[in-house]
């Protein structure tokens, strides 16, 4: 790679209540890549994305996004710092409609009126079912729809990393490709993509590379193509035997 | 179980630290409600009461020593009254006790008053206070049945025929409805409508119109000062025409006050009023005036004047044993309190056997009539 | 025929007196509604905000402020008064919150519940401290003046003018009200924080903050409805039982819901002045509350709610 | 069984009763005596109100209403039936319990604070009903003339004796609801506070234990009524009050959630609490509240919890003394 990584997590150790979640984990995402963390439930996926959000504070390690440290930061400002993520399940507001919820997304973005409405207009390109359903709730669009929104909405801020948490869970496969192919887009418009994924097969897809997590351990890293192909990753997480 | 003594040894400590001795200066307790729905009345009370320990105890004390008046909350429930008579008689050793004006609490604590022979100086007004003729009670107010046969003549007097009765759901209220009823028998008539409410009630639109569809032409109301004030507001929208003769609580400075002029031109009975020109009423007044700001009511002149009757029959008897309080207090006669009353305690332990029937006026509760009871 | 004659302007007369209830039982309700909107619990003390509400408007600020402004503005007053008592009520509630919900928000709802008791208690004894025990009368921009009209020729109507502003005011007030939460940027954040927390952090909004001012919010929609009933009613530590009622009013509409609160207010206003008047005056309060349990076992969510009740 | 063998809730249960026995003869003045039987009397209401509040984990509203039944089934049954003090002593049970089961029954679909309000509505419904009732309840009047009890050739009409009986009557019942709480039905309770549909996947029925939880909390509350009427001598309507409801759900609050000890140390400590501080005048119960919230804001675990700490402070210092001394 060469250059510096945009994110690097130095041996992060996390709790939830009296359980350790992260027993250490150790990753590093550099600019205008895709990166996958692949792993069964509760490997601590999702841990590792909410302690990079500051939502939940690591008990001891490091996050450095940037070259600064994240520790101890609150949620709001690690977002307008430039990372921002899209949560499990979507989570999208549903008695807001979609503009709504795409000017949530924006909330960081202070002041300049016009930037927003051009990041919105780009959402818009990127989805365009967005645009048609812009006055409806969020919560009467369909699962896929209400993806689109959660990354759309996402996007809103204008990240340099964007945190995608299991974006295909719950899709028809049609959708699923959607999604994902929204993905590689998002890249090129240069976005870095953290990526979490139980679909481990289409998330390497897109990926240049990929972390393995077992019980809070990064068991595993490589490039995506080598991961494809690796035995042990076939047999658990890919279901070829 | 060492523990367990340390335990020990701290509450003891603590129990130790609220006892305490020397004995010498007189104590009398007064009980008022001084928080929840009923403090305003406490609050009067416990202005009087104290304002006659000040003026005992700066007259030199009685007997030569100093006079200390107690005065404890019973949030005019039977539960705390009990506890604060308990407090004022094991805690404090007082000689009597003044109170409570809520009749519910002197029921509440009569028994164990009797029981330990404490005189009490009840100021609440149910009948059921001293119908026993128990030698230890006392009531230094008007009773129920004196107020109600005063408005029902007061209404019969203005030449009113259809009466119609509103009342608190309160002890105060319904025996003030029962003695009502009782006194318009008396005269051979009964009320064309009853109509009840529950203390803390603010629209009483209802009941009013109750009134208005039984054509009452006068409405007697038997309840407490804020909802006294709100159905004299009411009233005035709803029954045009009709006369209004109120419970005591109509005649206080405060509830007119309250009505914001919607008081005018009502009756009232109380044994009290600040119209009365009576020297003693007026330079008490006058006193009371400056050291609170506001004026005396009801209850300030009572529990002033109940603190007064204790220290004179201490006086008498020489002693402030409270049998010693007790019997010098059924040989007081015709002792002249602020309020404008003189007091001489009957065969059951009453005081105030006449009352006046007030009409509001220019915001004064200007003296009508005197009834005597 | 007769008998509808005979009624009906008493019926109209009552129901004007109940919707005017109902609006101040809606408001207190609303407020109800955004606190368990955003952080799933009932504050228990709501109610004695009503009163608190009163007794800084109509003790507080009231004189003060006709001091400031002399005789014959009775207008300004009012309303300068009545800001005051929001800027007030905005520290209450920010205050209380800071208190009796932000130490324990990790806890279960049931502790949380009885620190609101207490604080419910706090409140109504401080007042006996802060501004005595009388009950304080106030006359608002009315006082108590009223007008009568004729009823289809059949009987005449009084109206207190309280009653009419009360309901214009809270019909102005719901309109900026939903012009704030659809248009403003704060709207829009309260709103996303009540339908998700995590989501509403994620989007880099500081939920606390967010959390505080709709306590605050919430602490003004009550202490306006104590503004308001401060001329009908007396302002005594007692008004606090409004709070029941109000409650009530939020589970008919159904609970977390803005047009339910109102609804629900408006007919628990008119159920209260009816049943008072054509079953029983003393049992009225007990009414209301056979109709709350009947509501809560034949229809729990309410009128407009979701077939969902909340979870603990 | 050695006493090393109990748990540290049922040594510090044992120790509890033993101080309110010494406690007794030990305070000199009666005023104080008396607001200790008080609290005995709230105690065994608070134990009662820990089978739903605590175990159950519903919120429980309407506590001085199945107290108000009890005191008024007991008064009614002795004074107008002149029944013998202990049939209305179980008259008091039988009412309040079919009252727990009355409102069992139909608010077992509710929860939370749904049932808070339920059941703070149905209080209201029995206070009012026993206030205006006046042809069966005596309405404001109240009933007075109570009596206190006897057992055989035992009077307990002084108070001193009435002091043991009751405490020997809350020491049985804590008793009993130790046990319950230890057996199965505790196991299921507490499942059902934890998670409902859980419990429901096990095979428990939580409708019926709601059921249970509400008639024994009944009972509780009955013998509590009845014991509080014939402390009183004397009951009136105006005492049953939500705000009492509220009392007692702090007491149990503030003792520590779920652990008998803490509900008979914070029942104990909350009567004791407004008394001590009436020296404060008009302040004291504004100060009242505040010091509930400080407690319930800075030890959500209430004074059990306080305790546990406290013991293992002391226990660790006494260690750590006994330690030096070996060294030395």
């Amino acid at each position: 790679m060469g250059a510096e990584p945009l994110l690097k997590l130095t041996d992060v150790k996390s709790c939830y209540g009296n359980i350790q979640a992260l027993h250490g984990i150790s990753l590093e995402v550099y600019p205008n890549e895709v990166v996958c963390l692949i792993g069964s439930n509760g490997a601590g996926k999702t841990t590792t994305l909410m302690n990079i959000m500051g939502v939940v504070r690591p008990t001891c390690g490091e996050i450095v996004f940037a070259g600064k440290r994240l520790n101890g930061l609150a949620t709001p400002r690690i977002v307008s710092m430039g990372i921002s993520c899209v949560p499990e399940g979507r989570r999208i507001f549903p008695a807001l409609t979609v503009e709504e919820n795409l000017q949530m997304g924006a909330y960081t973005q202070r002041g300049a009126t016009s930037e927003i409405e051009e990041t919105m207009s780009w959402v818009y390109e990127l989805f365009p079912i967005l645009k048609e359903r812009r006055t409806q709730m969020g919560g009467t669009l369909s699962g896929g729809q209400q993806q689109m929104l959660a990354v759309g909405r996402g996007l809103m801020a204008r990240p340099r990393i964007m945190l995608l948490d299991e974006p295909s869970l719950g899709l028809a496969p049609l959708l699923v490709e959607q999604v994902l192919g929204a993905v590689t887009r998002i890249k090129q418009e240069g976005v870095t993509v953290l990526l979490v994924e139980q679909n481990a097969l289409a998330a390497l897809e897109i990926s240049e590379r990929g972390y393995v997590l077992e019980n809070g351990n990064v068991v595993l890293t490589d490039k995506a193509s080598a991961l494809i192909d690796n035995e042990t990753v076939r047999k658990s997480y890919l279901g070829q035997e | 179980m060492r523990r367990l003594m340390m335990a020990l040894v701290t509450i003891m400590v603590i129990f130790s630290l609220s006892a305490y001795g020397a004995d010498n200066p007189i104590r009398i307790g007064g009980l008022a409600a001084l928080t929840g729905g009923a403090s305003m009345q406490g609050q009067q009370a416990r202005e009087g009461a104290l304002m006659a320990m000040e003026d005992l105890n700066a007259a030199g004390g009685v007997l030569g020593r100093e006079v200390q008046v107690f005065m404890e909350d019973s949030q005019g429930v039977a539960t705390a009254a009990v506890n604060a008579f308990r407090k004022l008689m094991d805690d404090r050793k007082v000689c009597a006790v003044i109170g409570d004006h809520q009749s519910t609490a002197v029921l509440a604590f009569k028994p164990i008053a009797i029981q330990n022979g404490i005189p009490v100086l009840a100021t609440g007004s149910a009948m059921a206070v001293t119908e026993d003729a128990n030698p230890w009670i006392f009531r230094v107010r008007e009773y129920d049945s004196l107020a109600a046969t005063a408005l029902v003549n007061a209404a019969i007097k203005e030449g009113y025929k259809k009466i119609g009765i509103f009342h608190n759901t309160d002890q105060f209220g319904v025996g003030g409805r029962d003695n009502v009823i009782a006194a318009m028998k008396a005269v051979g008539m009964a009320p064309v409508a009853t109509a009840g409410h529950n203390t803390g009630d603010k629209d009483f639109t209802a009941q009013l119109l109750s009134f208005r569809r039984a054509g009452a032409d006068a409405i007697i109301v038997f309840t407490h000062n804020e909802e006294q004030a709100l159905i004299c507001r009411q009233f005035d929208q709803l029954l045009p025409g009709v006369a209004y003769f109120g419970s005591m609580s109509l005649s206080q400075t405060s509830t007119i006050q309250m009505a914001q002029g919607a008081a005018e031109g009502k009756y009232s009975a109380t044994p009290y009023t600040l119209t009365n020109m009576d020297a003693r009423v007026q330079e008490f007044a006058a006193r009371y005036r400056a050291k609170y700001g506001h004026d005396p009511e009801l209850f300030s002149v009572l529990y002033y004047d109940a603190v007064m009757m204790v220290a004179e029959a201490v006086k008498m008897g020489n002693s402030d044993a409270p049998l010693s309080v007790r019997d010098n207090l059924h040989k007081i006669k015709d002792f002249p309190g602020v309020s404008g009353l003189n007091y001489t305690f009957n065969a059951i332990g009453e005081a105030v056997n006449e009352i006046f029937i007030v009409k509001i006026e220019g915001g004064q509760p200007k003296a009508a009539f005197k009834i005597q009871g | 025929m007769d008998f509808l004659a005979e009624q009906l302007p008493i019926v109209v007369q009552q129901l004007i007196a109940g919707l005017a209830y109902g609006c101040i039982y809606g408001l207190v309700a609303l407020g109800y509604n955004f606190i368990w909107n955003a952080v799933g619990i009932v504050n228990l003390a709501q109610g004695d905000f009503v009163m608190v509400g009163g007794y800084l408007y109509a003790a507080s600020f009231v004189p003060v402020v006709a001091s400031w402004l002399g005789p014959g503005s009775a207008g300004s007053s009012f309303w300068t008064a009545l800001l005051l008592t929001a800027v007030g009520m905005v520290l209450v509630g920010m205050v209380s919150q800071r208190i009796v919900y932000y130490p324990l928000r990790a806890s279960h709802p049931r502790t949380i519940m009885i620190s609101t008791m207490a604080l419910s208690i706090f409140l109504k004894n401080f007042a006996i401290v802060a501004w005595g025990t009388y009950p304080v009368a106030t006359s608002g921009l009315f006082g108590q003046k009223w007008f009568r009209f004729d009823l289809f020729g059949l009987g005449t109507v009084t109206v207190l003018y309280q009653y009419v502003f009360i309901l214009v005011f809270t019909a102005i007030l719901l309109v900026v009200q939903s012009a704030f939460f659809s248009r403003t940027r704060l709207g829009r954040s309260m709103r996303a924080v009540a339908q998700d927390q995590l989501a509403a952090s994620l989007m880099g909004i500081n939920t606390p903050l967010i959390i505080a001012i709709t306590f605050a919010y919430a602490s003004i929609l009550a202490g306006v409805a104590g503004v308001l009933l401060a001329p009908i009613f007396l302002v005594s530590q007692a008004m606090g039982s409004i709070g029941l009622k109000a409650y009530t009013a939020s589970i008919v509409g159904g609970f977390g819901n803005v047009i339910g609160a109102l609804v629900g207010g408006l007919l628990v206003g008119s159920i209260e002045v009816l049943s008072a008047s054509y079953v029983s005056s003393v049992y009225k309060d007990a009414i209301v509350f056979v109709v709350l349990i009947a509501f809560l076992l034949l229809r729990p969510q309410g009128l407009f709610g979701k077939k969902v009740i909340g979870s603990l | 069984m050695g006493i090393r063998s109990l748990s540290m809730k049922d040594k510090t249960l044992i120790g509890i009763i033993l101080v309110l026995a010494a406690l007794y003869p030990l305070i000199t003045n009666s005023y104080m005596k008396f607001v200790l039987m008080t609290g005995i009397v709230n105690a065994l209401l608070v134990v009662g109100l820990h089978f739903i509040f605590g175990l159950t984990g519903q919120l429980h509203m309407a506590m001085a209403a199945f107290w108000g039944v009890g005191s008024y089934a007991f008064a009614l049954a002795v004074t107008r039936l002149s029944w013998p003090y202990w049939l209305g002593v179980f008259a008091a049970i039988v009412a309040v319990g079919l009252l727990g089961l009355l409102l069992g029954f139909p608010t077992l679909r509710l929860k939370g604070f749904y049932l808070a309000i339920t059941t703070i509505g149905f209080g209201e419904i029995v206070r009012l009903i026993l206030l205006n009732w006046a042809p069966v309840t005596g309405g404001v009047f109240g009933v007075a003339g109570l009596p206190r009890p006897t057992i055989g050739p035992l009077q307990f009409g002084k108070n001193q004796p009435f002091y043991y009986l009751l405490l020997a009557i809350l020491a049985l019942l804590t008793l009993a609801a130790r046990m319950i709480e230890h057996s199965k039905y505790g196991a299921a309770f507490r499942a059902v506070h934890d998670d409902e549909l859980a419990a429901e996947a096990v095979g428990l029925d939580p409708t019926r234990l709601k059921i249970l939880a509400f008639v024994l909390c009944g009972v509780y509350a009955g013998i509590g009524g009845a014991m509080y009427a014939s402390l009183m001598q004397y009951i009136s309507p105006e005492v049953y009050t939500l705000e009492r409801s509220q009392m007692l759900a702090m007491m149990l609050v503030i003792g520590g959630m779920g652990s008998l000890p803490g509900a008979i140390m914070g029942s104990v400590l909350l009567t004791f609490l407004p008394e001590v501080l009436r020296f404060l005048q008009q302040w004291y119960l504004a100060v009242y509240g505040a010091i509930v919230i400080v407690i319930i804001v800075y030890r959500p675990t209430g004074l059990w919890g306080i305790w546990v700490r406290a013991t293992e402070w002391i226990a660790t210092l006494l260690k750590r003394r006994g330690d030096t001394r070996g060294a030395a």
